[in-house]
């Protein structure tokens, strides 16, 4: 009975996933990618593994889709789309990727055994940090380099888009994220939802520590609302030599690195916390990386920017 | 209270409308989601102090409370129909839905609103979106609301001014005689 | 008593999942795009209505039970947003009367 | 057949449809929304690992589950910088891309 969830699921992402290939409209083709993001977040909770599946709902589908269907608004519509490659080469290109997924469950179908976890290792230790969520644990204290180097990538992207910026507007604001028509269920919406949205994204991080949750969640749901806000045209997307703002962007990783330094002093290892401390610290470091997350994340959606700035 | 949407705009004036009474009505409403979700513990009240002060500046940059006070009695009443009115609703597309003859005499329906354009007409929009029926499908001429209807026979356009009349209640407002 | 609260929950969410059916019959049934939203809408918003009264008695304390209806509430807003907004939408390119 | 391996065998399907479209699509968008596919299927082998890894009370191996989602905020990042990329393109008038800017659209009704 429970396989024949999974056997649907698999064949409704299946579909999405050819759908999104084979579409002739680049719109729909997002459209059915953010469906695929959706159905896979419940495959996250059907593998036991909520935090991806929050993950995968709110930046796989979500953010991403967005950033997708933001640039297909400034791209063409069909005509353009280009020609397709003649009959071999796709009877060729079809022949690779079947041999490749073939192989890959080759793969899957021949598991070692016993199977290699590091699950065991990762429940002796979570009570020395002090948290009860062992994906937190994971992201924070026993791989927190991996942590650190991915905030820093966020970082290097918000600085590779905003190196996209024409000369004439740079330091000027992204393109207005605001819809072309005016729409009354769309302003109520941004004028309701947004306060609901932060005590829930606060409450994503601040649960993080214990439950499923964290600061990518949390985050992810604060740059929602300021999204949505920008859409609605309740705030202008900001111009990107505002001082203040490049802070907020680096707060995060610095308080980061910063806790990672008072590591060599607290108990002789970067990134290594006291166990006295851990959580406290933790729960720091989570709160201001969710606070950049959130501005990186709105900032990767804005884009580079598109006016020149107001002097 | 008119003034406490302006004072935001500067950081003690957020204080001073968060301090103001309906700063203070949303503060305890925002804490109290903070409760529903986390539940209640020391360390969970000091983390939600500052999330429901946050929630409350945004929010009284987003909806500055008006001048005039909500009516809560008729706010509840309003509330508990709500249930009932998914209900009709819910039967009613399920009833068309299943019946093989499906009775739909769709079309649109143009209703004049006597409500201020803006946030209340906008809640009053995605109320009717919810009841059984009705659609809003964008504004028309002036005042008029544009609507989408299952069911063209029905007396759409009384059933509406008498929600509208309900609505407006809760605005503080008596309906005039239309 | 828990048998009877059992029932409930039982007989509640069966006739959600019902509902939840109907707007699915509708989606595929009903003419045009208008007409499949209010089907999506209001027969989803009870369809999920009754799942979360029919979970309420099974909530071990009375917050669980008040975060499901934060749920159903915050779902009926954004149906009804996003049923708006569709219809916006579909009637900006097929224009009707 | 056990739920893993039932998404395992997917999670190939995945990988194998996205090289399908990187390699069939010849406009740089196409090329970027499969990729991702590619990386869905990628990201969906470290739960079956995770699951397959179930142990110490845990119904999930937590370590891949970390590195799935350090790899989902880093593929939307990826993502995020190459549809600039894609669009500063057009505004430059580059070749390899066939369509010409327009004005920003809106992408909700």
């Amino acid at each position: 009975m429970s396989l024949l969830v999974d056997l649907v699921l698999v064949a409704l992402i299946l579909m999405a996933a050819v759908w999104t290939v084979l579409v002739r409209d680049r719109r729909d083709a997002v459209i059915a990618f953010i469906v695929l993001g959706l159905l896979l977040s419940l495959v996250w909770m059907r593998l036991y593994a909520v935090d991806v599946a929050l993950t995968e709902a709110a930046v796989g589908g979500g953010a991403t889709g967005l950033v997708l269907l933001r640039a297909c608004a400034r791209l063409l519509p069909v005509e353009a789309e280009g020609r397709l490659p003649g009959p071999g080469t796709q009877i060729a290109a079809g022949l690779l990727s079947a041999i490749a997924a073939a192989g890959l469950a080759a793969v899957v179908l021949s598991p070692p055994v016993p199977y290699p976890s590091l699950a065991a290792l990762a429940a002796e230790n979570i009570h020395q940090v002090g948290l009860g969520n062992p994906v937190t644990a994971v992201l924070l204290a026993y791989r927190s380099l991996d942590t650190l180097l991915e905030k820093v990538v966020l970082v290097l992207a918000v600085i590779g888009v905003w190196a996209l910026t024409p000369d004439a507007f740079w330091g000027g604001a992204p393109g207005s994220l605001k819809s072309k028509h005016a729409s009354g269920a769309l302003d109520l919406l941004a004028r309701v939802l947004p306060p609901f949205g932060i005590v829930v994204g606060i409450y994503l991080v601040w649960n993080g520590a214990d439950h499923p949750g964290g600061t990518f969640q949390g985050g992810t749901v604060l740059a929602a609302m300021w999204l949505l806000m920008m859409m609605a045209d309740l705030a202008d997307p900001p111009e990107i030599r505002l001082k203040r703002l490049r802070r907020l962007v680096v707060f995060g990783p610095a308080v980061f690195i910063a806790a990672g330094f008072a590591g060599i002093f607290m108990s002789g290892w970067f990134l290594s916390y006291p166990p006295d401390y851990a959580k406290p610290i933790i729960v720091a470091v989570e709160a201001a990386l969710a606070l950049s997350i959130a501005v990186i994340l709105g900032l990767l959606v804005a884009g580079p920017a598109a006016e020149p700035p107001k002097r | 209270m008119g003034g406490g949407a302006m004072a935001v705009q500067t950081r003690s004036g957020a204080i001073g409308a968060i301090a103001s009474a309906a700063g203070l009505r949303r503060f305890v409403f925002y804490f109290g989601f903070w409760f529903i979700l986390i539940g209640v513990s020391p360390i969970n009240l000091i983390v939600g102090l500052p999330t429901a002060a946050v929630a409350v500046w945004v929010s009284l940059r987003l909806l500055p409370p008006g001048d005039r006070s909500l009516s809560y009695g008729a706010l509840a009443g309003l509330l508990l129909r709500l249930p009932w009115q998914s209900l009709v609703a819910g039967i009613d597309i399920a009833r068309r839905a299943f019946d093989p003859r499906m009775p739909l005499r769709t079309g649109f329906v143009v209703f004049p609103s006597r409500l201020p354009p803006g946030s209340a007409r906008d809640a009053f929009c995605a109320l009717m979106s919810l009841q059984p029926g009705t659609l809003p499908v964008g504004a028309g001429e002036k005042d008029d609301i544009l609507f989408h209807c299952l069911d063209t026979a029905q007396p759409v356009a009384a059933q509406l001014a008498a929600e509208e009349a309900r609505f407006l209640r809760i605005l503080g407002q008596e309906p005039r005689n239309a | 008593m828990s048998v009877v609260l059992d029932a409930f929950t039982v007989i509640t969410v069966t006739a959600g999942l019902v509902f939840f059916l109907a707007g699915t019959v509708g989606l595929l049934r009903f003419p045009d795009a208008l007409t499949r939203l209010h089907a999506l809408t209001k027969a989803d918003n009870l369809g999920l209505g009754l799942i979360v009264l029919g979970l309420l008695p099974q909530c071990p304390d009375i917050t669980s039970a008040l975060k499901l209806i934060a749920i159903w509430v915050l779902v009926q807003f954004a149906g009804a947003s996003a049923s708006q907004l569709i219809a916006q939408f579909v009637r900006r390119n097929e224009p009707g009367p | 057949m056990s739920a893993p391996t039932l998404y395992g065998l997917c999670a190939a399907a995945l990988v194998g449809i996205g090289l399908f479209g990187l390699i069939l699509h010849p406009t740089p968008l196409r090329k970027v929304i499969s990729f991702n596919l590619v990386g869905c299927g990628a990201f969906l082998f470290f739960g079956i690992a995770a699951r397959r890894g179930a142990g110490a009370g845990f119904a999930g191996d937590p370590i891949p589950q970390a590195l799935v989602i350090t790899g989902i905020v880093v593929a939307f990042a990826a993502t995020a910088l190459a549809v600039a990329l894609i669009l500063r393109m057009l505004e430059a008038g580059a070749s390899t891309v066939d369509a010409k800017p327009l004005p920003p659209d809106d992408l909700s009704p």
